[in-house]
């Protein structure tokens, strides 16, 4: 299963990042999943953004979306914090 | 309806212009979000705004439609900087034309609270001896909230 | 604070920037209103407007000042213009600086509703074959009103 | 007993002048009263004034009144149709 991900401000920072095409193990059903499967093998800020993903939001193809909602091979997956624009 | 985000400045009284200049447009209320110059008691350096190339357009989009939709109103326009900014910058504008006035003070009020948690734009504070990432502001979740 | 009623035409983006440049407004809420070309489907030729010098600035710093008072703003500024205006010409501008939006949409929007019913200003509609004064609108007064 | 009368807009055009200083023969106590007086000996606009003053707004010296308000001697009164300004 392939995922293009995408941090943006504190996130992008923390992770050295903004925009990666990632090609998983095994299948994941949505962000959460993604996130620990993420946390199981890519090391500790993986493991701190599972535990603190309250904090943050998640866009799926450009829509505002949940941590549980569904998520398909080849989607577009944004995390960040919340938005403070205008 | 347009949206446009760009780095350059912009300016608020060439758009209510354009906007003026259709058949009876009666009134047009703007929104301008300008810099502050203290965040917390510090004097800030500089601001940097990031955003989602391609969401946010969507999103801003999306905010136009359900305004158009919910008020009669003849035009819209969001204009949105990002990048670095100077304190007293314009940040925002929002225009709103109609016939009437009240439809318009309506409308250009919803364009900002929705933009301001739906539109994916981040503000990082730079001051002489520290940088933060702005935090959300929970009058703006309420003032969201409250259009439903 | 300010009034000015004046012939002359006028620019909104003058007096945004001349509020922006205090310290910390963050927003800047203006109204425009302008000149419609048609009146119950006949074309404009031109308007003229009369008012009764000293009561109108007298009325409208009544208005700002309860504006103030009601509302934590920065600063509020009116301009109307009297004499001949022409279709689309800027009639009448209402600027209003505040640390957060949500004051300014207020302020603006009660300094405008008071300002249609109570500051003494009549226009006339002249168009090719007739003059006529304009009529007070039952929707002005409603809105007035809403205020209490 | 003096007033200073203004009129504006559409009263100002039928009565043909915007100000005047006038010295009444007799006092009066409101605006009412004072277009009683004048509607016994000034003519018909006067008299058509008067029927339709429901339609027509008052200011005492630059203050919206009622046409029962009290007025007092060199008082500025002015009357005219409603605001349509902005």
């Amino acid at each position: 299963m392939k995922l293009k991900l995408l941090f943006f401000a504190s996130l992008r920072e923390r992770f050295g990042f903004s925009y990666k095409e990632i090609t998983l193990a095994k299948d994941v059903k949505s962000p959460e999943e993604f996130l620990q499967l993420m946390s199981l093998g890519a090391g500790e800020d993986w493991i701190k953004l599972l535990e603190d993903k309250n904090l943050y939001k998640v866009a799926i193809n450009q829509n505002l979306a949940s941590w549980r909602a569904v998520i398909n091979d080849g989607d577009e997956l944004a995390i960040f914090p919340p938005i403070t624009g205008g | 309806m347009a949206i446009i985000i760009q780095e350059d400045r912009f300016s608020i009284s060439k758009i209510c212009a354009e906007l003026s200049d259709k058949d009876n447009v009666g009134a047009i209320v703007s929104f301008s979000g300008h810099v502050r110059e203290f965040s917390k008691d510090k004097q800030l350096k500089y601001l940097e705004i990031e955003h989602y190339p391609g969401m946010t357009e969507k999103a801003l989009e999306d905010i136009e439609k359900k305004a158009m939709k919910n008020w009669d109103v003849a035009d819209i326009r969001i204009v949105h900087r990002v990048g670095r900014l100077l304190p007293k910058d314009l940040i925002v504008g929002v225009i709103v034309s109609s016939m009437h006035r009240s439809n318009a003070f309506k409308a250009c009020e919803f364009v900002i609270d929705f933009l301001k948690t739906d539109a994916p734009f981040w503000k990082k504070e730079i001051s002489e001896d520290s940088e933060n990432w702005v935090d959300e502001r929970q009058e703006d979740i309420i003032k969201k909230t409250n259009w439903n």
